[in-house]
């Protein structure tokens, strides 16, 4: 088992937004996290890596309880995470975007993250000809391509992915889950939050939906995508590809 | 606790310590904790104070005004305050009714003087020595003339403040009114200069000595400048550059020392060789620390006061002595001034007047020869005869060369 | 856990407060009315101020600083906006005082509100141009505009130059109520009056801030892009705040040139204004009660120890960096920002992200 | 370059003032030296002083921002802090040094090389420009191409996202404060050199010129920082020759409210157009 969330509670003042999260990943999987706004979701992530303080419970990565241990450090043991919203540094390049994401890899030197850099550039040929443009001026897939990659400059062990289709156009969503499938198939593990529940379900093993802050099913993404509930709920009926 | 007054307030801060501590809410800890640090720190120095000025109820109080903390503290109070306190104590070695200071610290600050000059009233104080500052002048007197406090300010030589018809109001110096001219004359008489550069420190002392020096020089003056030393943070740079390119004879400051000295330094240091006057918030050694030997050498000071420490005459020398003997220090500017002016009111208490009134009553006619000068007030409390000296610096001290009337 | 528990007792007392019937709460009023009316007491002032005179103080500094914080709060605690130079508008109604005191010979009265619409004119001209800056951008601004008005009546002979101006008349006496004597001596009067005015401006704050304008405010300190979105218009009650708050800091500044007879620029320091600000976001700002508060303690403390004279300063600056570790939300927070103060995103920005601490 | 004011860097300045004075005293130092001597003594001070105020920075950032950071604290109670700190220190060296003005030894003799017009050029001066073009430089290329200096970036611009790229915010604030605080120890040796003189309060009005040249310049934005710098010290010059030197304030809170009115984020703007919505 990578992951794994033991009975974990988050509050934000005295509200309470996580009430007793469990869920597991285990190596080699891609694991979808689905549900509506404000139901946890990006809290869960946050969670695992450490913007949130957990008030009780348990998170474990490889064995490892992580639950207080700070964000930064998570990095270097191998959670990254691309956030909602992209998180892309407005005032710097491309590069240094990218150079960024492997900053936990203390000993990094140019010839060491080169093939890293080659590999993101494989994956988001894009990015290759904006290589010295700043991040705030590309455009909202470039920058969604940004983010990933530069969490795949860390190496990950676990990839977070926080709502990766947001606000991109239909043929940028699927091209960005097609990404996700071969990055996976790369062997690194992925834990991925979408509103964008059809194609989440169509790429993910296994799914966890969550609603007001509590896992309320899982099972393996299949079976939910043919599930009536999660359908009504987040599929609005209609089954994507 | 024995012989220390702990006023109720701080009894009522230990109590309500104590009862945090036993509710041990946390939040009362540490919200009244900052707050409460202070108030019993405070209530240890306070009390101990108040007793040392309690205890001597029965004696006359003598006030003090000025600054005796902030940064005009050691000229505007602290030399003040010692020359004050030599008098009485000589004083009180004979006296049957003793004497006692109580200062009211403004800070020269003229914001803070209202609620000193108050609490001086109902302190029943019977005569103040100060205000130091003319700007806290301005805002106690009109108070203390209602009051009916006889006030002798030391230092104070705004040459406004006896326009005000003040009964009670007292100095013991010239005013700015002597002072910026007899500057003046020095300058274009003795000196000769032909073109003259007057600055000031934008402040009330500084800029009014500097425009009595202005208009009474006139077209002399080629090059002006008021810089606020706190703005300039000690770079006179674009002051030096004025006067370099108005290519004068000499320099008129109207300020402090604290900005003197490096004005003055950096003048030196920009090749301007011409002479260099200034006024007397520019008397003390430190003008010479801060400017350095060097730069400071021949600076031109006038003062309505007299440093005693610089003068041979004999009376002045065993005041000197005497001085240094109880604070530790040689005398200061207005040390000397604040000395008359206490002995003034001291010969009023010794000739039986103990009231306020009475003591001013007794001011009018008062007359004897001070360290400093024959101590006659005129009808609008000026003191007569106040004459303008001149020091220079010499070998790193300053050395009096005279009145500046015999001088010129 | 320990940032839970000072709000909750916090809580508590607010709501017993909340549950208190309406006379309950006027019969509260009517008692602090009654306790401030008594407080000029010498038996009190022995207490409060040994050092110095206890009913001077109550009028200044205590009177008019808390005023002046009132007044500071509406555009800091209740606009979010960051102003570093109020005291440009308490000079502003000094220097009316003064000038129309002195040279046209129009009486306390009639400057009054001549002086509050100059200094409200003088909000609306500072803040026209400037405030579309967020930010450190707008403190670095409003701290010029009192720093101009320092220096222009520093260096303007018409208004006194460095020397200021003298010979200010007080307000006229009204009948031969000994408490209606404005003369030089008896400060009681003088406090009255300001006590008066703070009323009336405390009781116009608060209907303000329950009003539609109010709500704007609130809407413009949490989060001012959305407030714009949603049709706010964000310009205009900005405007609003700052010409409110640059009114009450102009008749501050008559009440306080027509009781000290002379002024000078130097009554007008730039560091003023940090402590009034200091005493609105240590009392609490957004709240008026805590507002009030805090404007008394930084008035009143450096007078009550007097005899600790050197350390004032020193303490009182050691006392704001531990008060502010311990209580960031202020002695009194509102309610509302002590939610915002949780959510970690205060009206003008958290310091950073909320990381989990290696604790 | 964390968005805050932080009120207390003048005391910093302050602090590395005095600190290069003490060493100056320590070395006995009484009148102008040259050569290697002059070199050595110098360097020895910059260290001084840059320990000192590097020092007091990460001293103040523990003591007085930590806590607020952590606690999620306001801006505004952070100001509060950073100026209840500025009160605090400024008192510990008025208490123990006195409010008069301390002097500074000369150590480098001031020599005029050339005149250009009335201005002189002298040595000192010469020093310093170089000196603190070199500290810019050397600065502006830290920040810029060091993994320490991406981390600081990152963090001015989304902290949040600095923490899942594996950046330690607390170290890099801390180590943010540090590099301030050697850079204002650097400032204070310079400005010790060239006008000999620290007072207690000497920081306060370089504070608020260092801020109004920051704001001018742009924020966050090292570039500028020194065009800002720059720019005020000609209007200063400018307007004290016209005007008279007690209206250069005016002027210059003049100039930069209308350089605000046309570019609200200072003339380079803010290196981070940090997306607000």
């Amino acid at each position: 088992m990578l992951l794994e969330l033991d009975d974990v509670r988050v509050h934000y003042g005295k509200v309470e937004a996580l009430k007793g999260v469990s869920l597991t990943v285990e190596e080699g999987e891609i694991v979808s996290l689905i549900g509506a706004n404000g139901a946890g979701k990006s809290t869960t992530l946050k969670t695992i890596s450490g913007l949130r303080k957990v008030s009780s419970g348990h998170v474990r990565f490889a064995g490892e309880d992580i639950g207080h241990m700070p964000g930064h450090r998570r990095v270097e043991r191998g959670i990254c995470q691309a956030p909602e919203g992209r998180g892309i540094f407005p005032g710097m390049s491309v590069v240094e975007n990218l150079e960024m994401g492997a900053y936990a890899r203390r000993g990094s030197v140019r010839g060491d993250t080169e093939d890293d850099f080659d590999r993101v550039f494989q994956l988001f040929p894009a990015l290759a000809d904006r290589k010295s443009q700043t991040g705030g001026t590309l455009s909202g897939g470039e920058q969604q391509m940004l983010a990933i990659g530069r969490a795949l400059m860390a190496r990950p062990r676990l990839l977070l992915l926080d709502e990766p289709s947001m606000g991109l156009a239909p043929k940028l969503v699927s091209q960005i889950f097609e990404i996700i499938t071969e990055i996976n198939g790369q062997g690194t593990t992925i834990l991925v939050v979408e509103q964008n529940a059809a194609q989440a379900l169509a790429r993910a093993h296994r799914a966890y939906v969550l609603e007001t802050g509590r896992i309320v099913k899982s099972a393996p993404a299949r079976s939910l995508l043919e599930d009536d509930d999660v359908r009504a709920a987040y599929l609005g009926g209609r089954i994507g590809t | 606790m024995a012989g220390v007054l702990v006023d109720p307030y701080c009894l009522a801060v230990i109590e309500a310590r104590r009862s945090a501590r036993m509710n041990g809410t946390r939040l009362r800890v540490v919200a009244v904790a900052a707050v409460m640090a202070t108030v019993v720190a405070a209530c240890g120095g306070g009390s101990s104070k108040s007793s040392s000025s309690g205890s001597s109820g029965s004696a006359i109080k003598i006030g003090f005004f000025g600054a005796l903390t902030g940064s005009n503290s050691p000229q505007l109070g602290i030399n003040i305050r010692n020359g004050e306190k030599l008098a009485m104590d000589q004083y009180n070695k004979t006296a049957k009714t003793k004497v006692t200071l109580v200062p009211y610290d403004s800070q020269g600050d003229p914001a803070q003087a209202p609620q000193l000059a108050q609490k001086a009233i109902s302190d029943k104080v019977v005569a103040v020595i100060g205000p130091a500052f003319s700007g806290e002048s301005k805002a106690a007197d009109p108070i203390f003339e209602q009051g009916q406090i006889p006030n002798l300010s030391a230092s104070a030589t705004n040459a406004k403040l006896q326009l005000n018809g003040w009964k009670y109001f007292h100095r013991l110096l010239a005013n700015d009114d002597k002072q910026g001219p007899a500057d003046a004359d020095y300058i274009s008489k003795k000196l000769a200069a032909k073109k003259v550069a007057v600055i000031d420190d934008a402040s009330e002392y500084g800029k009014g000595l500097g425009d009595v020096v202005r208009s009474k020089l006139g077209s002399a003056v080629t090059v002006n400048d008021s810089v606020d030393p706190k703005a300039a943070a000690g770079n006179y740079s674009s002051t030096v550059n004025k006067v370099n390119a108005g290519k004068v004879d000499a320099v008129f400051y109207g300020g402090y020392y604290q900005d003197a000295g490096p004005l003055l330094k950096q003048l030196r240091d920009g090749q301007f060789k011409g002479a260099f006057v200034s006024g007397d918030g520019s008397l003390d050694q430190k003008l010479i620390d801060e400017a350095g030997t060097t730069a400071a050498e021949g600076a031109y000071i006038t003062c309505a006061c007299l440093l005693a420490g610089a003068s041979s005459d004999p009376a002045a020398q065993q005041f000197t002595k005497d001085y240094k003997a109880s604070s530790g220090a040689d005398p200061g500017t207005y040390s000397a001034e604040a000395y008359d002016g206490t002995n003034a009111v001291l010969k009023a208490i010794a000739a039986g007047n103990t009231t306020a009134q009475t003591i001013n009553q007794f001011l009018t006619t008062v007359d004897f020869k001070g360290i400093t000068k024959e101590i006659k007030f005129d009808p609008q409390g000026e003191v007569q005869g106040g004459a303008i000296y001149m020091y220079q610096v010499k070998d790193g001290k300053l050395a009096l060369l005279g009145d500046v009337n015999t001088l010129i | 856990m320990n940032r839970l528990q000072i709000p909750d007792v916090r809580g508590s007392l607010s709501r017993s407060w909340e549950r208190l019937p309406r006379w309950g709460r006027f019969a509260v009023y009517v008692l602090l009315l009654v306790g401030a009316v008594l407080l000029p007491a010498d038996s009190i002032g022995r207490i409060m101020a040994p050092e110095s005179d206890w009913k001077s103080i109550l009028f200044f500094p205590i009177g008019v600083y808390v005023l002046l914080a009132v007044g500071l709060n509406i555009v800091v605690g209740e606009a979010g906006l960051l102003d570093l130079g109020y005291v440009a508008f308490f000079a502003i109604g000094g220097y009316a005082m003064a000038l129309l005191g002195t040279e046209q010979g129009w009486s306390f009265w009639v400057i009054l509100p001549t002086a509050i619409a100059m200094a409200a004119v003088a909000g609306v001209i500072l803040g026209a141009p400037t405030l579309r800056l967020r930010g450190d951008y707008l403190a670095i601004v409003t701290l010029g505009f009192g720093e101009i008005i320092r220096i222009t009546a520093n260096n303007s002979n018409w208004m006194g130059g460095p020397r200021g101006i003298a010979g200010i008349p007080h307000p006229p006496n009204v009948g031969h109520v000994s408490q209606l004597q404005y003369g030089v001596i008896d400060p009681k009067p003088y406090y009255y009056l300001v006590l008066a005015l703070l009323v009336i401006v405390i009781v116009v704050v608060q209907r303000l801030k329950h009003s539609r304008v109010g709500r704007a405010w609130m809407a413009i300190r949490e989060d001012e892009d959305a407030a714009e979105l949603m049709g706010v218009p964000t310009f205009k009650f900005k405007l609003w705040a700052f010409a409110i708050g640059a009114s009450i800091g102009g008749a501050g500044g008559v009440m306080f040139a027509s009781k000290v007879i002379a002024i000078t620029p130097s009554n007008f320091p730039f560091i003023l204004s940090v402590l009034i600000l200091a005493a609105v976001v240590m009392g609490g700002s957004g709240n008026i009660a805590g507002v009030i508060l805090g404007a008394f303690l930084v008035a009143w403390l450096p007078e009550r120890f007097r005899g600790f004279a050197d350390y004032r300063v020193l303490v009182f600056g050691g006392a704001l960096v531990v008060l502010m570790i311990f209580r960031p939300q202020g002695l009194l927070p509102s309610r509302q920002r002590a939610e915002e103060m949780t959510e970690g995103q205060g009206g003008m920005g958290s310091m950073g992200a909320e990381t989990a601490a290696e604790t | 370059m964390l968005k805050l004011i932080n009120f207390a860097h003048s005391e910093i300045f302050m602090i590395g003032t005095f600190a290069a004075l003490f060493t100056m005293h320590g070395l006995g130092i009484d009148h102008a030296i040259g050569g290697f001597a002059l070199v050595g003594a110098l360097l020895l001070c910059a260290l001084a002083a840059a320990a000192a105020s590097g020092g007091a920075a990460v001293v103040l950032e523990r003591v007085a921002y930590r806590p607020l950071r952590k606690r999620g604290a306001s801006r505004l109670a952070a100001l509060i802090s950073a100026i209840g700190a500025s009160f605090f220190l400024q008192e510990v060296f008025a208490l123990r040094y006195g409010r008069d003005t301390l002097s500074f030894p000369r150590i480098l003799s001031k020599t005029v090389l050339f005149h250009i017009g009335d201005g002189a050029v002298r040595t000192d001066k010469v020093l310093v420009v170089v000196a603190a073009l070199v500290m810019m430089f050397v600065l502006d290329r830290f920040v810029a191409a060091t993994r320490l200096g991406r981390g600081i970036r990152a963090t001015a611009q989304d902290p949040e996202t600095a923490v899942l790229m594996g950046v330690n915010i607390d170290r890099v604030v801390m180590l943010t404060f540090l590099l301030g605080g050697i850079m204002a120890g650097g400032g204070a040796l310079m400005y010790g050199v060239l006008l000999e003189q620290t007072r207690f309060d000497v920081g306060f009005v370089l504070g608020i010129k260092a801020f109004t040249a920051a704001v001018l310049g742009g924020i966050g934005n090292l570039r500028g920082a020194l065009v800002g710098g720059f720019a005020l010290g000609l209007i200063e010059a400018y307007g004290s020759s016209v005007w008279g030197t007690q209206w250069k304030d005016v002027i210059a809170f003049v100039v930069l409210v209308v350089v605000l009115m046309f570019r609200p984020t200072g003339i380079l703007g803010e290196a981070l157009e940090r997306a607000r919505a």
